[in-house]
């Protein structure tokens, strides 16, 4: 039931607050909501078992039992985190945009909770037709959310994320098709329950087919995460994107996890599966250094930080190509800690396009002086998302760094010719943007509000703590991971 | 024989003429009571169609048959006549002519019926021209309005022109076979495949129904007569009529010409890829709304296609369910163009293109409930979950892949991402763009008639269980075999 | 008895000749009468078979053809009247408002 | 309870003093110092009584080890190494947090100040104290955070914050081949034991480390057609962290600008906490470097060059605090050296170039903040604008002087008489000889006693133009408060005497590291392993080699007096633009060119970003001509629609016929 509630909530609650006449009843109820589902997802992971590798708290009856659907819930300790990660920013978000004046607020929060309700469907659904219905009910609400409170290319760039990642989902579902209809071939049964479907993929006969199969998946989760060269939606979605979009965007961590709960149990059954890992491991080294090449070329704040994201999605198909659980769980860390840095700089650019109307960086400088709160949130998360020890960024690069070089040392070696390029552009636009002679042009600037500087600093101790003390969301990803490299070391790959 | 199974056409035809009756004795200012008679006898016969799902009879000497698959389209063609209907209360609001109106709409449904519960040639055409000729004179309605009149000319010329088309088809498969009974062609099917005229015929056979269902290239007729027809009986026509090209052509084809299956999958596969593609990338650059919508019926009759390719029985349920589904989506998106046409000519009488994009901007805030359903339908017809257009896509599109035909599959799965391009269009000019314009009331019966649209979107979307069920039912009448 | 296919042939032509006024005419009765012609030739086709195969069925599609025929017409002139008051003309080409 | 129960609180003292003056510091007076200096008071007390008892009993290294995460822990490793580094750091530490107090009083932001100083100051300490490789990877770090956050104090000025990023960055260049380092050493010792790692056991400790040396030396490499150990690998790069973190050639160019930061930061930075991490980081990897070949060799040579290369920039600087910053690279040069010439001494080496570690740490601590004073009273820091501050800052003076005398390394050969530089630089060069005379290797030797004069040159070249002399500017100035001074006089105590009477004992302390009971090295086997011939260390070099380090010191100094203090050379002619070697020094052999401007600049922002971005713009064409050739298709397919009736029923008629022909040709094929 409790993952059903978790699920459920936010969007009942998404539907009544659309009902809401004012600002300050929409933005109540959205706080509401998402207090309560970060309530019941403390309680579901207090009462998580992080030494089991099985799905918990499962749910499951039947939908259309004539095409064996299933309504089935579960989590294990590759969502666990993810449902987490959700309902930790998604508070603080609402929080965030506490004093924000908008048109259509109502409309504006109950997108949020849509939004929020989907994700953490796609991460709790255990069954292929209701984690597409959720996987494809993400874009939804962040369509409308980039088309209506965008930036001044609002239409294109949300045009551009629909259409791209519904492509993207489309092949998946083509995959799904063809894995549903293997076994339902081969058993006589239909059944879209994803945990049967995985066991079953084992038995195609048609090598040709499982890579196909493989192939299709994987590239439904490889745009939506995104990596080179799939990537060209995502900076001028992010962008055109509204500060609490650009953070549901970050919060989707949809693509990574299909890698990790779908792909990589189908891996070792492929045809080729060193072929898969090459590709795995490839598009993430390209992403890896290229994001970060990309990402010093940018002017703009935001699409600078967007780069970066890409970079950093890098690590998340490099880890689970490391087929080392140390490299897998480091990769499902990045996730988690990913989703967490990317918020407060997000945020972090938000406020300041707000406060001085614009996010070209060579406009902005010694914001620092006038933003000293903002200042030192802004320092601590570019640091985390540098990499930088004692933060959660780091955690995650060096466990992918290091396991993955068992197995692909080449790969690595190019990811870490990125770190200095990384750095350079972190520090770069901290440097112009915060620091140095204050801007005069930018005329009277304010530091942030108490809420912006609660949401973004709690946000930001998280970093800190996670990073300090990563093992109460690792050590259940490393039980997974550890579980899926005992089926691959059974399998001899 | 019992004559309770027609039950549902005897009550239209009788509501039909009561209204046609009535019409005639009553002044202009109450013959809306018209609109509520003619709701109330669909609705009958829909109910009794429902109640009578699962009986099976054969009538009239073999000519009629009711099973599965005649009940669902049945269904398919009430729901429709139903949703006209309502809407068209709104319509016809004080106009002279309404009984005729109304009684056209109802026989044009009793030939779709027909249609679909023919089991014999000639029934089927006769049926067939019934609903085409009743669809001819409602398509021109609007006598004073070039656009009605044109769209009604071509309608009606590609049409008579398709029924000889079919006509002169079907006397070469009864001059073959010696029979025009459904099944008994397949039985005596050997002197078609023999004979190099079989080729012919099969394909003027698709030439008639392709007519219908508006397959390229005999679709022409199509944008023109959806653009320019009322609104409510484009409605009717792309979401009613052309059904009964494609339960004309399950029947015909998949249980009469089943021996000549090579050549019609051949060239079915040929048109759903053509059609499907053709729809998509001409509705890009539509501007007018309702022909929009005209060109992605195209190219939703060209994912129904599919079916005759893969032919499945899961493809066939994926066929028929799509043809429900369709029947809500297309019939709630023209009802809600309608909705904005009426509004928009009713704050100008004169203006050139009432279905204009431009006249969709600010309608989240000018009729919220007409935009969110017009959203609503433009999603579904663009296969996102939990609506009916994703679960008839989910079947269909899973079954090609079932059967092999990836490339098929792949080519479908683009289009489908292409037409989210349009759709979103249609959204985007309805919630992002700014108007000055005020918000004005939204007509009852149409917001009814779309409320019933949304829900039976919805409800296949959200519990298709029941759908599915019958839809697969209705597959196994066409292919026995079963799953 | 003359064999079937010469009537098939006869009505093979008829049929063409139709098919080509209903192209190349641009009067709207001139194609109406094309597409009588077409509905005609298969009518003959029908007659024949069922007189080839013994079997009285094509006779009765015939007469129902025949009747949905009339049916057509009647409609046919009646969107052609409604033409020709609005257009004084019922030249069909001058049709083309709706396009693209 | 033992005291070694408490060496976690060293670093975590500091730590929370951090977290304390951050959010309080504000409300309190001087900015709050009065938490950091307690902190690392106590800090300074532990590590002083721990090092005590190790000293009484060397067998009482303590070890702590925690998990962390995954297959990594935290830990607490104190054996002799750590325990000087400790009792170094705090100490230097606290007394720059003293003199701060006084230094900072100015300022606006003082909490902030002592804030980050606590944090760098406990990140050293983590450095040091680690058991494993990952965690001194973490606190180097955090080093590298702070010492961005510091150098960048003063973030208004733009000079600073160029400076402040220009040291992350290339130090960063260094810390990613350290990772490399590390990430291959895990996946090594990964693949040694099989991918199972039994539960408690913490591959990175150094413990395990150093027990599977051997392994490691066995797994080749073929690189570019050569085969190279693993270990050999690994070795350099953690001396590429080394060489970034330690600013020796060519990663030094971040260390003059560091200058930008207040000047207690950079003497925090020169002397006690940052640069010698990297001398750290190789002692603390030395049965690593001893057993890779030619490992050792290129810390030597590369040190020696560093040594020479800095100490030419030196001589030609005039501003007060790039002279020391050019020293300091320099004198780090000399400690790489004394630990490359392992190959010839062993893990003598390690005792040898720690002690010049810290004599280091002492005196250059003592230069920067006798500069610090002089900069805080004149308010400049070009030497050619000062003269005769001696007869205003005499404490000062007199310190700086004691400070310049033992970093030129003054003092009698084969006596215990000497400044604290002479006591641990004499060896460092006469290790270079005997490295040279086992090896043939002679390079290294000859570069430290060329830069040993240098040395001299320089700083009394300082000394003469900053102290004595007439004024050559109006620049008023005071003594500084007794906060400053007190320390000062602490240090030069220290600069005078601690070399001379430490010298015996520590280099024994030290030389137990490797065989104490944490981890038990065989230091000659793992020579052998790397190929080194170890020579025994026994003055019975030659007398002029042992008198040489003086001579060329006494050189310098004369040199110096001569010419800047009784000025019999007229510098116009040398100090011009004509001259070209002048020129290439004093434009710093034009590394900010080749370095920033080209390498960084050109290559990598102008030349890879932007071709980067343009395969960006690419992709962007690419999505968007997709787009753009669908919506002309539609155009002109739409077209085919012409609205006139007779078009329609020909379509109707060729699709008929097309299809008809169509299909008997494919029938045909099939």
């Amino acid at each position: 039931m409790i993952l059903s509630l978790i699920v459920l909530i936010p969007l009942i609650f998404a539907a009544l607050t659309l009902l809401t006449k004012t600002k300050e009843q929409a933005r109540g109820m959205a706080l509401v909501a998402t207090v309560a589902v970060l309530i019941l997802t403390l309680y579901m992971y207090f009462n998580f078992d992080s030494t089991i590798a099985t799905n918990q708290f499962e749910e499951m009856y039947q939908w259309v039992p004539s095409l064996g659907i299933t309504y089935h819930l579960g989590v294990d300790g590759i969502a666990m985190p993810l449902i987490l990660l959700n309902a930790i920013v998604l508070p603080f978000l609402i929080l965030y945009t506490w004093n924000d004046d908008r048109k259509a607020p109502n409309k504006f929060y109950a997108l949020i909770l849509a939004t929020e309700g989907a994700a953490i469907g796609v991460f709790a659904a255990l069954d292929f037709f209701l984690f597409y219905i959720f996987w494809e009910l993400t874009l939804i609400p962040l369509f409308f959310m980039v088309s209506i409170w965008g930036g001044p290319n609002k239409h294109h760039a949300s045009i551009k994320f629909f259409i791209y990642t519904h492509v993207a989902s489309l092949v998946m579902l083509l995959g799904i098709f063809g894995l549903y209809f293997a076994a339902w071939d081969a058993t006589g049964v239909p059944n879209l329950d994803i945990p049967y479907l995985l066991s079953q993929f084992q038995f195609i006969e048609s090598g040709l087919m499982k890579d196909l199969i493989f192939l299709a998946l994987l590239f439904g989760f490889i745009v939506k995460l995104p990596v080179v060269p799939f990537h060209s939606w995502q900076p001028d979605a992010y962008t055109e994107a509204p500060t609490a979009g650009s953070v549901l965007f970050v919060m989707l961590k949809i693509g990574g996890y299909g890698i990790f709960k779908i792909m990589l149990p189908l891996l070792p059954f492929t045809a080729s599966p060193d072929l898969m890992i090459t590709i795995l491991a490839a598009l993430g080294a390209i992403s890896i250094i290229y994001g970060a090449f990309v990402a010093l070329s940018q002017r703009d704040l935001k699409r600078m930080i967007v780069y970066s994201s890409v970079s950093h999605m890098g690590y998340v198909t490099l880890g689970a190509a490391g087929l080392v659980s140390l490299s897998v769980s480091g990769a499902m860390f990045q996730q988690f800690s990913h989703g967490l840095i990317m918020s407060v700089m997000f945020m972090a650019s938000g406020v300041i396009n707000a406060a001085t109307g614009t996010r070209i960086i060579n406009d902005l400088g010694g914001l620092a002086q006038k933003m000293p709160k903002l200042a030192v949130i802004m320092v601590l998360t570019f640091m985390a998302s540098l990499g930088l020890p004692g933060l959660t960024g780091f955690v995650a690069e060096v466990s992918v760094l290091s396991g993955t070089f068992v197995n692909l040392p080449v790969y690595v070696m190019i990811a870490l010719l990125a770190i200095v390029i990384t750095a350079a552009y972190h520090l770069w636009a901290l440097q112009r943007a915060m620091f140095g002679v204050f801007n005069e042009k930018l005329g009277t600037i304010v530091d942030i509000n108490s809420y912006q500087t609660l949401s973004m600093g709690l946000i930001a101790i998280l970093i800190l703590y996670f990073g300090l003390n990563p093992s109460p969301v690792l050590d259940m990803m490393l039980t997974n991971s550890e579980n899926i490299i005992s089926l691959m070391a059974a399998m001899g790959v | 024989m019992d004559l309770m199974l027609l039950a549902p056409e005897i009550t239209l035809a009788v509501t039909g003429l009561a209204v046609l009756l009535i019409g005639l004795f009553l002044p202009v200012g109450s013959k809306k009571i018209l609109g509520f008679i003619a709701s109330i006898g669909v609705l009958a016969a829909l109910v009794l169609t429902v109640t009578s799902l699962g009986t099976e009879a054969m009538m009239f000497n073999d000519t009629l048959s009711i099973d599965a698959l005649s009940q669902f389209f049945k269904i398919v063609f009430l729901v429709v006549a139903l949703l006209f209907t309502i809407a068209s209360i709104k319509y016809m609001e004080g106009n002279k002519n309404a009984e005729e109106f109304f009684s056209l709409g109802i026989f044009a449904t009793i030939g779709m019926m027909f249609v679909a519960s023919a089991n014999d040639l000639m029934v089927l055409f006769v049926a067939f021209e019934l609903a085409s000729l009743a669809t001819y004179a409602l398509a021109g309605f609007e006598k004073t309005n070039q656009k009605s009149l044109e769209a009604s000319m071509k309608y009606f010329m590609i049409g008579s022109l398709s029924a000889a088309l079919l006509l002169f088809g079907i006397s070469f498969i009864y001059g073959m076979t010696g029979t025009t009974n459904i099944p008994a062609i397949a039985e005596n099917a050997a002197g078609l495949v023999t004979n190099p005229i079989g080729i012919v015929a099969v394909i003027l056979l698709i030439a008639g129904f392709g007519f219908k269902i508006a397959l390229v290239p005999f679709h022409m007729w199509a944008p023109d007569t959806y653009q320019g027809s009322p609104s409510v009986v484009s409605s009717l026509l792309a979401a009613g009529s052309k059904k009964m090209g494609i339960v004309a052509a399950f029947k015909v084809f998949i249980v009469a010409l089943i021996a000549l299956q090579v050549e019609w999958q051949t060239v079915f596969a040929i048109l759903a890829v053509v059609t499907m593609t053709y729809g998509n990338v001409v509705a890009v650059t539509q501007t007018s709304v309702k022909r929009m919508l005209a060109y992605s019926s195209l190219a939703q009759a060209g994912y129904i296609s599919m079916a005759f390719v893969v032919l499945t029985p899961l493809a066939l349920s994926g066929g028929i369910l799509y043809a429900l589904s369709h029947g809500f989506m297309k019939a709630g998106a023209f009802i809600a163009t309608a909705a904005v046409v009426y509004m928009v000519l009713s704050e100008n009488k004169d203006t050139e293109d009432p279905d204009h994009l431009d006249n969709f901007r600010g309608l989240g805030r000018r009729m919220p409930i007409t935009a969110l359903s017009m959203t609503i339908f433009v999603f579904a017809l663009a296969g996102i979950p939990l609506t009916a257009g994703f679960t008839s896509k989910f079947v269909l599109f899973s079954s090609t892949i079932q059967a092999g035909f990836v490339w098929l599959a792949v080519i479908a799965i683009l289009n489908s991402a292409l037409s989210l391009y349009y759709y979103a269009k249609i959204v985007k000019y309805m919630y992002f763009l700014p108007t000055d314009a005020d918000k004005v009331s939204e007509p009852l019966p149409y917001t009814i008639a779309l409320v019933i649209a949304v829900i039976g979107v919805l409800a296949i979307g959200f519990w298709p269980e029941p759908f599915s069920y019958w839809a697969m039912e209705a597959a196994k009448v066409l292919i026995p075999g079963g799953m | 008895m003359i064999p079937v296919e010469l009537y098939i042939g006869l009505a093979v032509i008829i049929f063409t000749i139709g098919l080509y006024g209903f192209m190349t005419q641009r009067s709207g009765i001139r194609m109406l009468m094309s597409v009588e012609l077409m509905l005609n030739s298969a009518n003959l086709n029908l007659v024949a078979f069922s007189s080839y195969n013994a079997d009285l069925t094509g006779q009765v599609f015939a007469l129902y053809s025949i009747a949905l025929a009339a049916c057509e017409a009647a409609i046919g002139f009646a969107i052609l009247m409604a033409i020709f008051r609005m257009k004084d003309t019922i030249n069909l080409d001058s049709f083309n408002v709706l396009r693209w | 309870m033992a005291i070694g129960d408490f060496a976690f609180l060293i670093p975590l003292l500091p730590a929370l003093a951090f977290v304390l003056t951050f959010f309080l510091g504000k409300k309190l007076p001087n900015g709050g110092a009065i938490i950091p200096i307690a902190a690392i008071a106590t800090s300074f007390v532990i590590s002083l009584l721990i090092t005590l008892n190790l000293l009484q009993n060397p067998e009482e290294v303590i070890t702590q080890s925690y998990s962390w995460f995954a297959l990594f822990n935290v830990g607490v490793l104190v054996d002799p190494l750590a325990a000087v580094m400790l009792t170094m750091v705090t100490f230097v530490s606290l007394l720059i947090h003293i003199y701060s107090v006084g230094y900072m009083s100015h300022d606006a932001a003082p909490s902030r100040y002592f804030a980050e100083t606590a944090l760098f100051t406990a990140s050293m300490l983590s450095l040091i104290l680690s058991d494993n490789i990952l965690q001194l990877f973490v606190s180097w770090e955090l080093v590298g955070l702070c010492s961005y956050l510091l150098i960048g104090f003063w973030y208004q000025k733009p000079s600073a914050a160029t400076a402040a990023k220009k040291a992350f960055l290339t130090t960063r260049i260094g810390d990613v081949m350290f990772l490399a380092g590390i990430v291959l050493l895990f996946a090594d010792l990964f693949t040694i034991f099989n991918g199972t790692i039994p539960a408690g056991t913490y591959i990175l400790r150094f413990d395990e480390i150093f027990a599977h040396i051997p392994e490691i030396a066995a797994i080749n490499a073929n690189i570019f057609g050569m085969e190279v150990s693993h270990i050999t690998i690994i070795t350099l790069l953690f001396f590429g962290g080394a060489v970034g973190k330690s600013g020796q050639f060519p990663l030094h160019v971040w260390l003059p600008d560091a200058m930008e930061g207040p000047t207690t930061v950079s003497a925090l930075i020169h002397a006690a906490t940052m640069v010698t991490a990297g001398v750290y980081l190789v002692a603390r990897t030395f049965p690593m470097f001893i057993a890779a070949p030619d490992s050792l060799l290129v810390v030597a040579y590369l040190g020696a060059f560093t040594a020479i290369f800095a100490a030419t920039m030196g001589i030609v600087m005039n501003d007060l605090k790039r002279v020391l910053a050019y020293s300091t690279i320099s004198q780090l040069g000399y400690m790489m050296l004394g630990l490359g010439v392992g190959a010839a001494i062993g893990a003598e080496a390690v005792g040898v170039s720690l002690f010049h570690l810290i004599n280091h740490a002492f005196f250059k601590a003592l230069l920067f903040l006798c500069a610090g004073s002089v900069i805080h009273a004149v308010g400049t820091h070009d030497m050619r604008q000062l003269g005769g501050v001696a007869k205003v800052m005499p404490i000062t003076a007199l310190t700086m002087i004691i400070a310049a005398f033992s970093l030129a390394g003054f003092g009698i050969p084969g006596t215990s008489i000497g400044f604290s530089g002479f006591m641990s630089k004499d060896p460092i060069i006469e290790s270079a000889y005997l490295f040279a005379e086992s090896s043939g290797m002679w390079l290294p030797y000859l570069f430290s006693i060329v830069a040993a004069l240098l040395t001299s040159l320089y700083i009394f070249r300082l000394i003469f133009m900053t102290f004595f002399g007439k004024p050559r500017t109006d620049y008023g100035g005071h003594e500084s408060p007794a906060s400053m001074t007190i320390p000062l006089s602490i240090l030069a105590l220290f600069a005078l005497v601690f070399g001379a009477l430490t010298r015996t004992s520590f280099y024994h302390f030290l030389e137990e590291t490797f065989t104490n009971n944490f981890v038990n090295m065989d230091i000659p086997a793992l020579a052998e392993m790397g190929g080194y011939h170890l020579a025994s260390h026994a003055g019975h070099e030659p007398l002029l080699i042992l008198w040489m380090p003086l001579i060329v010191a006494v050189a310098g100094l004369l040199i110096a007096y001569l010419v800047y203090g009784l000025k019999i050379v007229n510098m116009d002619n040398l100090v011009s633009r004509n001259n070209p070697v002048y020129k290439l020094l004093y434009n710093r052999y034009y590394q900010n060119e080749i370095f920033t401007d080209f390498f960084s600049v050109k290559v990598i922002y102008e030349g890879f970003a932007f071709a980067s971005r343009s395969v960006e713009r690419g992709f962007d064409w690419l999505v968007n001509w997709i787009s753009d050739i669908t919506i002309e298709t539609g155009e002109s397919v739409r077209q085919f629609q012409t609205g006139v009736i007779q078009t329609y029923a020909t379509t109707v008629v060729a699709g008929v016929g097309l299809l008809i022909i169509l299909i008997r040709v494919i029938m045909e094929v099939i």
